[in-house]
């Protein structure tokens, strides 16, 4: 039978994977934002898997403002990186130097 | 309700089998004579002479932002309207003052510009 | 091993690969494509918790709404590959190393058994009348009216800081205005009688 | 060879698979031939209105004419530009068909007769519909051409801002019904008023709007500037040859059906007959099969399809955006709260 | 299923703050340039009229409402007030720099006012949704401030960098908070906290979600090791926004704290006061070391307001009625600080020049004696010396420390905020003994020079009569 732990268990290898994807591409601000996705993507299974098995509703409910606030912030996420990009015509982190200290 | 979703997947599985087995046919019997001129890209016959990867218009940007918002609203109706006559008045004013605030949002788009296309 | 359980495995571990390929491929076109599957399988496994109406959403919104925009970005934007790459090698040993040691971390908590199915028996399955949409419906309009307000101030914020941050003005591109076109008149508008003496 | 012999055991015991196989055999071939055969429509309808005769060579009244065509492209090269990307290139016409496909497994052909009757039905079509731009996006930037890639880029634009209006359409109807599942909405259009009972009259701006919608969606004329000939060729597939162009050509007309299928579904009635419970006419059609009023009224609705295109000049790209945004979304909204004020207040006829 | 409509007279506050901002956002929309102030005029209405509402709803009394999402009690009326007031300064100090910069838009009020309904959901939130969702408000209308100057490029990079951390902050804390859902099956705070108190410490699951919730609050809050956003974003927004960012935020992310650790998780006491002595000791010391190193001075009151951050995070970790009203005041009166200080970093600056150097400030007193005395004041009391309210501040949180037996936290406290009066006073010696560089007059207005000034004297007013605000703080806190 399916189990609770093997939902979790998908969710912690998304969660790390993500956590990795960071450290790996520090300096690609777009593959940032995609492992931030994932990253909540990850959080999400958790809490859909939590609902299934404690049969109420509220950690849908919660999954769906997830969704939403998650898909406002990529859009105002992307916003940024356009308006950096015509800027700096880079959206290399490591470039970004400007501030320093 | 999983079992509703078998015949789902395996549909799935046939739209997309459908298209695979289709293109696979055409390698097969159609013929192959490839030639520079006829691999290079369509450019109303010049040469081509930049990346085809240019800037673009930021409205692009714009269309999929405002896309993502609509949406969004879009998913919020759905269970609203499948029981709305279950939550009643209640349910009305709360979902009225949820598209109040973001018909706000639509004006704010509409005199800012951001729906015209030059 | 149930087929649920089967169908579960192979959809995790597309799910696992796709997230895999998303931090590791070269080209940030193919990331989103694969987070696009990514996004696609875990639906699957939303539908096996039966979560039927999200599942159906993040198909919807994800990858029908936000993955596009990734897209347009990515491929708008001229990205150089390359300088992103450098230091991808060096961080790799760390990447790995901080994500096997989340893992076991988490597995180690997780898998100490507050979580088995003891503990949580598998839910018995769903009455044939019961409608996913329906009851997250019922909940959320209601019980949940306030953080559903808040959530509709989320994308009010969101569309004005889009708008705000890249939407500019470029006055020398040209334009028709149908409203316009239509409003003109035959008499001033398009052509001007002039009166003029005739000559001899 | 172990593996295989398991997995035929495996079928064997689970037969519901193979039933569902045949079952989807039996959507897909004759939806298959309808779409070669609309493209033959679509040549003799408009050659008519233009007084021309349409294609009349091949076979008696050029009746194999599709048939010829589908074997000219499959002998084609297929050509794949240099510098583009294979595999996406090779990909992108597959996810264009296979939505256009896997929609109908919760089309509901009779009272009953449905693949896969889920509750959310409605909400995966609007799901499906959305993930059909990325056969778009994806041609395009993988052909490396401008052209292609101009546009793809358009075309998913205007995709996406129409599939705002459509899916707001969409909810106008869920408001009327009160149910996501495709039959209880043919259902609750059902009553003694025979075709006025049908969406399509309480909900009409809707209508309009939802099939405007789907045109503009499958890119269309008027609404083709995408692929306008004339100043981008053929946009988002103009480097594509031979099958792969069959497959995108197959997808579009397989959208263009599968609109107008939805269209009589979820605004005239489905399956219904409309003459229902009038006293004369109501007894003389019941025998008519449901299935059969539905093509009438898909073959009816693809009819303006095709009259559309031979009837009006091609839109421009901001006019397009225009009608979508400043006219269709509002009116939807508007037309969406009317609606539920009505539900709310169990306003008899078709609400009750 | 018939559903009753909420009572909605204690929400009232942030719902005619919300109606206030759409009015601020159309309203704009048709206002011609020169008309915008306006706008400026609409938003100080509703912030003030939004204080006096606060003030009509309040009660002694908490309110539980909309089916548990939202409570309203003492501590969150205060809280409001405060945020309310705070802003309208900041709104007013700001006026004259985004004139001069092409940034007087009515978007950065809309964004500003939104941040403050953010908060101000957050401080009455009563559960985790709720609270998620204030704060996201809160940040995504900060990143798009900290890119408001869309020409700047220090500012989009700023806002870029804050973005993904915040973003991956509210990531581990959805993580955490999802943990806890699983362990405990409610997302309210009530419930969480009896389900926590029942199952017991000893739930692996629970300590492990609190380990993420607390991630993502130090993120929040700023607090080293999760703090190299801020000197990034303080030094690259331009100065008004940083001003905002510096301020009410605070106030706001100790709302957050105290809703997420005590009304949620008050029976893990044990196991989050060990993270935050961590989290303190290390703010106080790396913010104060690292802060006499700087010389831009958005950059070291950055810095500052790490090493801040550490000490509201001892009283918090106090986790005694006492811990929780001197970190309450302490907040209060930092934002009241950090105002009144970048309020003179944008008194200095003009069209073209932003004040940010250190050598900016020399010789102040020669070009305007009456506001260097100001900024003096703000920097003693920053530096906590007596008899400015910083001084009190610090005093009431160490008290709570040593109450709790944590002497030597306390004297950690004490030995860094020592170290951090050296860069403080090193402004003032700028001040007074050096010549200044530039010798141009400062200009603003009437209002701007009343308000810094009221700010300036304020210091010393609250240092004279701490108990005024103290027992304020007091009677809020003590009903939690």
């Amino acid at each position: 039978m399916l189990a609770l732990t093997d939902f979790l268990m998908l969710g912690a290898i998304l969660f790390s994977l993500s956590v990795a994807g960071i450290f790996l591409n520090r300096k690609n601000v777009i593959i940032l934002l995609m492992c931030i996705e994932l990253m909540l993507l990850a959080v999400n299974i958790n809490f859909v898997a939590f609902s299934h098995f404690h049969g109420d509703t509220v950690g849908q409910v919660f999954v769906f403002f997830i969704l939403t606030v998650a898909a406002a912030e990529a859009a105002i996420g992307l916003a940024i990186l356009v308006v950096l990009f015509r800027n700096r015509r880079t959206i290399n982190v490591e470039d970004l130097d400007t501030l320093k200290g | 309700m999983l079992e509703n979703y078998l015949p789902i997947l395996v549909f799935v599985a046939v739209g997309i089998a459908v298209g695979v087995v289709m293109i696979t046919l055409g390698f097969v019997l159609g013929t192959r004579r490839p030639n520079s001129e006829k691999l290079s890209p369509y450019e109303c016959g010049f040469e081509a002479f930049e990346d085809s990867r240019m800037k673009f218009d930021v409205r692009f940007y714009l269309v999929a932002i405002l896309f993502i918002i609509f949406d969004l609203e879009i998913a919020f109706l759905f269970p609203w309207a499948v029981v709305l006559d279950k939550i009643g008045m209640v349910g009305y004013l709360s979902m009225a003052l949820f598209l109040g605030i973001l018909v706000i949002g639509f004006i704010y788009e509409w005199k800012k510009g951001a729906l015209e296309w030059e | 091993m149930t087929f649920e359980l089967f169908v579960f495995y192979v959809f995790a571990a597309i799910l696992v690969f796709a997230a895999t390929m998303v931090i590791t491929r070269k080209n940030p076109v193919h990331s989103a494509l694969f987070l696009v599957l990514a996004f696609f399988t875990s639906a699957a496994i939303w539908l096996l918790a039966e979560a039927e109406f999200l599942a159906i959403v993040l198909v919807l919104v994800y990858v029908g709404a936000v993955m596009v925009l990734f897209l347009f970005v990515v491929m708008m934007l001229d990205i150089d590959i390359a300088t992103m790459r450098a230091g991808f090698v060096k961080n790799l040993p760390l990447a790995i190393l901080i994500a096997i040691a989340m893992v076991i971390e988490i597995f180690l908590v997780i898998g100490s058994g507050s979580f088995s199915l003891d503990q949580f028996a598998a839910p018995l399955p769903l009455p044939a009348d019961y409608n996913n949409t329906a009851s997250l419906g019922n909940i959320l309009y209601t019980e949940y009216m306030y953080p559903f307000e808040v959530a509709a101030v989320i994308l009010l914020v969101a569309i004005i800081a889009a708008i705000g941050l890249t939407m500019r003005k470029r006055p020398e591109s040209k334009y028709q205005d149908p409203s316009k076109q239509v409003r003109v008149k035959k008499g001033e508008d398009r052509i001007t009688v002039l009166k003029m003496d005739a000559e001899d | 060879m172990d593996l295989l012999m398991s997995l035929w055991e495996w079928l064997g015991e689970n037969l519901v698979v193979v039933q569902i196989l045949i079952k989807i055999v039996i959507i897909v071939a004759p939806l298959m031939l309808c779409v070669a055969y609309f493209t033959y429509a679509e040549r003799k309808i408009i050659g008519y209105m233009q007084v021309r005769i349409g294609p009349n060579r091949v076979g008696p009244k050029g009746w194999l004419q599709p048939i010829a065509d589908a074997v000219k492209l499959m002998f084609k090269e297929i050509i794949i530009p240099s510098g583009a990307n294979k595999t996406l290139f090779l990909i992108a016409p597959v996810l264009t068909l296979g939505p256009a496909l896997a929609a109908w497994a919760v089309f509901p052909f009779g009272d009953g007769l449905v693949l896969s009757n889920i509750n959310a039905g409605l909400l995966y079509l609007i799901a499906l519909t959305s993930v059909g731009v990325y056969g778009v996006i994806i041609s395009g930037w993988a052909s490396n051409s401008k052209y292609a890639f101009l546009g793809a880029m358009r075309s998913a634009a205007q995709i996406v801002s129409y599939e705002i209006a459509m899916g707001f359409a969409l909810v106008g109807v869920l408001v009327a019904a009160g149910s996501l599942n495709l039959g209880e909405i043919v259902r609750a259009q059902e009553g003694e008023g025979g075709l006025f009972n049908w969406f399509w009259l309480p909900l009409f701006p809707l209508f309009l709007i939802y099939f405007v919608s789907g045109v503009a969606e499958t890119n269309r004329a008027p609404f083709d500037v995408a692929e306008g000939e004339s100043e981008i060729v053929a946009g988002f597939h103009v480097e594509y040859s031979g099958m792969p162009f069959a497959v995108f050509f197959l997808g579009e007309y397989a959208n263009m059906i599968l609109i107008s299928a939805l269209t009589s579904l979820l605004f005239l009635g489905g399956w219904l007959s409309p003459f229902n419970g009038w006293p004369l006419l109501g007894p003389m059609f019941d025998w008519v099969p449901g299935i059969v009023w539905l093509f009438i009224k898909t073959a009816f609705v693809g009819f303006f399809f095709l009259w559309l295109r031979a009837t009006f000049p091609r839109y421009r790209y901001d006019q397009i955006m225009r009608l979508g945004w400043k006219v269709f979304i509002p009116i939807t909204i508007v037309w969406i709260m009317v609606v539920g004020l009505a539900v709310v207040f169990e306003m008899p006829w078709w609400f009750d | 299923m018939q559903f009753e409509m909420p009572s909605l007279i204690p929400v009232l506050p942030e719902l005619f703050l919300l109606t206030m901002t759409c009015v601020i956002l159309v309203v704009d929309l048709f206002l011609k340039e020169e008309q915008r102030v306006i706008s400026y005029g609409l938003v100080q209405i509703s912030l003030l009229l939004s204080v006096c509402i606060v003030y009509l709803t309040s009660g002694a009394e908490a309110e539980v409402i909309f089916y548990g999402s939202v409570i309203r009690d003492p501590m969150g009326d205060v809280l409001k007030v405060a945020i309310y007031l705070i802003s309208a300064g900041a709104f007013l100090y700001s006026k004259d720099y985004l004139l001069d910069r092409n940034l007087f838009k009515g978007e950065f009020y809309v964004l500003g006012l939104f941040a403050v309904l953010g908060m101000t959901v957050m401080v009455s939130a009563n559960s985790f949704l709720t609270v998620y969702l204030g704060l996201e408000l809160l940040a995504l209308s900060l990143y798009a401030l900290v890119a408001f100057d869309r020409d700047s490029k220090a500012g989009s990079e700023a806002a870029m960098k804050y973005f993904v951390l915040g973003a991956l902050a509210s990531g581990m804390l959805l993580y955490g908070i999802s943990m806890i859902y699983g362990a405990t099956g409610s997302i309210e705070f009530p419930q969480v906290a009896k389900a926590v108190a029942e199952t017991g410490m000893d739930n692996m699951v629970l300590v492990f979600g609190l380990v993420f919730v607390v991630i993502g609050l130090a993120f929040k809050f700023g607090a080293v090791p999760l703090h190299m956003w801020v000197p990034d974003v303080y030094h690259g927004a331009p100065t008004a926004v940083t001003l905002f960012i510096g301020s009410t935020p605070k106030i706001a992310a100790f709302a957050l704290a105290m809703r997420l650790l005590v009304d949620g998780l008050e029976p893990l006491h044990a196991d989050w006061q060990g993270m935050l002595v961590i989290l303190a000791v290390l703010s106080m010391a790396l913010g104060n070391v690292i802060a006499i190193a700087q010389t831009n001075i958005k950059r070291m009151l950055a810095y500052s307001t790490i090493s801040h951050v550490g000490f509201i995070l001892l009283g918090i970790l106090a986790g005694t009625s006492k811990g929780y009203t001197a970190a309450m005041f302490y907040s209060i009166v930092y934002a009241i600080m950090a105002l009144g200080g970048f309020g003179i970093v944008l008194l200095l600056s003009r069209r073209g020049f932003e004040a940010e150097n250190l050598d900016d400030y020399k010789g102040l007193h020669d070009r305007s004696p009456w506001f260097a005395a100001m900024m003096l004041l703000l920097m003693f009391s920053m530096a906590g010396v007596p008899p400015t309210v910083g001084f009190f501040a610090k005093m009431f949180v160490l008290e709570a420390v040593v109450s709790i037996d944590m002497t030597w936290l306390a004297l950690v406290g004490v030995f860094f905020s020592i170290i951090g009066v050296y860069y403080y006073l090193r402004i003032v010696k700028l001040m007074y003994f050096d010549k200044p560089t530039d010798d141009t007059p400062l200009t603003a207005g009437l209002d701007t020079r009343i308000a810094l000034s009221v700010n300036g004297l304020m210091m010393l007013a609250l240092g004279m009569f701490p108990a005024a605000i103290l027992s304020i703080c007091a009677a809020a806190v003590g009903s939690v």
